[in-house]
């Protein structure tokens, strides 16, 4: 058991985020590891490719700190308020930077990352046909289906360099118990090269053990395992803390303008040390209101025989 | 008869169109309104399933986007996004299936991705997120739109989400095992598509709407049904129960 | 919500079950449904075609009782004991009458499954390529990889007309509640076209939903709920009966002449009326032998917002 | 020198292949009990993978079957069956899998399904189950059997399980993501393969074993390594500790 896994964002991020690499921060909706996000922006990594479904906030962020070169994804939005506008400024004006983009339908991404972390050679679906994203992009293919003859849609598998998962808990060698919308959490971590599990709590091994099933991530896939409570902030944990809607809302606002979100930026990433410091400067009323009310699983038995 | 807005009056035509035992794929907003207003009707064993892999949500909020938390607490069942795709869309689980765009032309067909090139875009829009996968595999596709020229087209700039295509006969082509389009709500009438051609064909006019209205606002010569109905009003059970869902009037503001 | 699917067992089978179906009844090793193969003996369904990855005793029971008319299967043994003995006096001697085969290793039958649940046209994986079974099964083909131009191997979706699947707990619609080895359960269920749930408990609603991550099976793809303790004896229900490895290795002794196994049929499955009258036949100090200590698992907190 | 039986110097001699952070896909019977016991010795941190879905299981019993419960109680994590074969097997997550069979060849192919032709069998055996899967894509194959001439042949009746089918060169065009067979070990040696070839070759004689008592076991004239070692004989350690592993000798009676 390799206890020396267990690290902070910072080094987690010095020691297995390269220049250039093919990143995926995992979480649909939920459990968006913002705090690996502005860790990247602090360390100046560029030229990545971002794969997520869903950009969000947290990949607008760091394609307007400069660190993208592409973007792989499926839906570009703030979901329930509108555009990215960093994103699209990227896209539109080339400000800062132009940005390439490789786009897929939602079915199609997470086909992608599901078909790398099992590594299937390719991954047949019914979906694409009759849409015009596949002449744009060619690594959408078809293939004769060898029992009907008739042509099928197939997308190949996405293996990043690196993946960053955030979790409920998580001991101290990275398996790791997730619950709520759990997204791509598992494919992004078995398909990537390289896994930072971070976790709202890290647990002993024995509270893992007691519900194996919900285990969706095993040790020996992770590299590094980081305590980051409040880690999604803006997104949410599920049992932890709330998704801050009004900050999803306010971004738009925020990003009006490329100074506008620099100036955010440079506040709430470049201005703090870590995820505690940038805790420690938000209003805590706010931060109270994020709290959820307790709501506890009905527990189960394994026995022992 | 009550007052009621352009919004509240699509909700609840939108809600109409589902039946009991149906499952419906909802996005957050109006389509949400509409299936858990059809859930308080005439459809109590409606099964919601969203794209985020939550089923049989019980929200205690209006949820801001379809990965809520409370959409999870409580729900029936939860599974992973590829799972979600696969075994609920892909495995033809899925009955109906609400969509909206920023174009949709006559033939069903939805354009979610950008206005101008794709290369060099006017106006780059989020993309399909699972709206091209919904669009393939539900039974029925119901869209929800406010009637406007800007986002009715006689053709889309971009095909995110396919509808009827060119026609029925290349959707049969294409053996998509959906079902198509089925119907095109807006705040001035429902269309439906024609059993031969696919084309979009006025089915029913909403109260106090002329067809000549919706010619107006419609930039094609718009197919009219041989029998035109008359949207029934909304009734005030349908209204207040559906203020009730929405008390803060954050989709019906 | 339809509380018509709450029924026996005897009615389940009666309504659901037609001869010349073709059946999974799931479980790799785990709660395995002995009760609904002894139903379906007792109704005398036949031409059945019997699909699972691990035939084990329960098709081999109904083997031995002319229910079946085609095997389709990835391992048929009886696990750390030896062969199945009805399966092969069918097969090498048509005794009672002779059963086709349809083979496939378990990744390939689990493959189909899981292609059928998610109505892929075909799935390729890397396995089959050099072994002697493609040769004799035409269903596993090659696709060329249309990335790499390497032939792959590929098997079409498995869509039965009936699955029947063992869960600890499901609320009255079918809402079911997984744990332990969970196999192809859920698989099963979403590639059947009819499906029952037989449960050791009936739970409200509430406690499904206290733990949405964990219900593996949602009403909406379920015909029938059976309430049936001890449903799996000799298999086991983890947290509610071991596995009876006893009568695992009884059954090679058992079955050593056609005669003697149908002996055993007629007293313990046609010789009974139901599982209840089942259990009560079987020694009080065995039954309690099988009986776990609790353990359980952590819970974990939903929160409510 | 302590003594010992044959089945027990074949599960050490195999637990000495396993390194400390490997992963490892285990059966039940003598490769649980290798695993156990170089999890005991060198290899703390090896990670055991069942087929039935359980990781990093923590038995209080010797398990009959891959799906016990004692495999589940504790274990850290639990999977679904083609979630087992498609993440660890096929995801290249395995570096070592245990294998058995009624045949083994030169090439080290593996015949688990039949004896004598496959439409009208004299023998049927269980067949593949993850056999031929786990052959494909583990990074090593180990094969554990006793030595005897029936089950060593030139050529199986059926390949249930590539070894190198009929020779490296066979065995690359296959493109298969696994290493191959790695290693096999009886009760009078280990064989190891060319590297060139990929034939079986003798790498080790057990203590008190002849090279020739090992030809008069293979029914083909065996290859012999250049340098042929002597397998060292087992420890008093790795008896004893092997030894509290399986208390009632369910495994090595």
């Amino acid at each position: 058991m390799d206890s020396a896994k267990l690290m902070t964002m910072k080094e987690a991020v010095s020691k297995f985020v390269r220049d250039g690499d093919t990143v995926y921060l995992a979480g649909f909706t939920h459990m968006i590891p913002f705090a690996a996000g502005h860790e990247i922006i602090r360390q100046k990594r560029k030229e990545l490719t971002l794969c997520r479904a869903t950009p969000d906030i947290i990949y607008d962020q760091m394609i307007a700190a400069g660190c993208g070169k592409k973007l792989v994804f499926s839906y570009a939005g703030n979901p329930g308020v509108g555009s990215l506008r960093c994103f699209r400024r990227a896209l539109e004006k080339s400000q800062p930077k132009t940005i390439e983009i490789e786009e897929y339908t939602h079915f199609g991404l997470s086909g992608r990352l599901f078909a790398g972390a099992t590594k299937m050679p390719f991954l047949p679906m019914r979906t694409n046909l009759g849409s015009d994203l596949p002449p744009q992009n060619p690594n959408i293919k078809t293939v004769k289906d060898p029992y009907t003859g008739i042509e099928v849609s197939v997308v190949p598998p996405l293996r990043p360099d690196l993946a960053v998962v955030h979790v409920q808990r998580a001991d101290r060698n990275g398996n790791a118990h997730i619950w709520g919308i759990i997204g791509e959490q598992k494919d992004a971590a078995f398909a990537s090269k390289r896994v930072i599990v971070s976790a709202e709590e890290i647990v002993d091994e024995s509270v893992i053990r007691s519900d194996p099933n919900r285990t969706l991530i095993p040790d020996f896939v992770v590299h590094a395992v980081v305590h980051e409570p409040w880690c999604a902030h803006p997104s949410y944990t599920q049992g932890y803390y709330d998704r801050d809607n009004e900050f999803y809302m306010q971004w738009d606002e925020i990003t009006k303008e490329h100074e506008s979100t620099m100036k955010w930026i440079d506040e709430w990433v470049n201005g703090v040390e870590d995820r505690a410091e940038y805790m420690k400067k938000m209003p805590q009323e706010k931060v109270k209101k994020l709290l959820p009310k307790a709501c506890m699983s009905a527990p189960v038995n394994y026995g022992s025989v | 008869m009550m007052d009621y807005t352009a919004n509240e009056l699509m909700v609840i035509v939108a809600a109409r169109e589902l039946r009991d035992g149906e499952s419906v794929l909802v996005g957050v907003g109006i389509p949400n309104l509409a299936a858990n207003l059809a859930m308080k009707l005439q459809a109590p064993g409606l099964n919601m399933v969203y794209e985020s892999g939550a089923v049989g949500s019980n929200p205690t909020r209006m949820p801001l986007s379809i990965g809520d938390p409370c959409l999870v607490t409580g729900a029936k069942s939860i599974c992973s996004m590829y799972e979600q795709f696969a075994y609920y869309l892909q495995g033809g689980r899925i009955d109906v299936g609400f969509l909206g765009g920023a174009q949709i032309d006559k033939y069903g067909n939805i354009n979610s991705t950008v206005i101008g090139s794709y290369k060099t875009p006017k106006v780059r829009l989020p993309g399909s997120g699972g709206a091209c996968d919904i669009a393939s595999n539900v039974k029925k596709i119901i869209v929800i739109t406010p009637h406007e020229k800007r986002r009715f087209v006689e053709k889309v700039d971009f095909l995110t989400s396919p509808g009827y295509v060119d026609g029925k006969q290349k959707w049969q082509e294409l053996k998509l095992q959906g079902g198509g389009p089925y119907a095109v709500i807006t705040n001035l009438c429902t269309m439906r598509f024609d059993d031969v051609t696919g084309e979009m064909t006025l089915a029913s006019v909403h109260p106090g709407v002329t067809v000549e209205q919706v010619q107006e606002n419609t930039p094609w010569k718009l197919k009219v049904a041989e029998k035109l109905e008359q949207t029934p009003p909304p009734t005030e059970k349908e209204i207040a129960t559906l203020r009730a869902l929405d008390p803060d009037k954050t989709y019906l503001g």
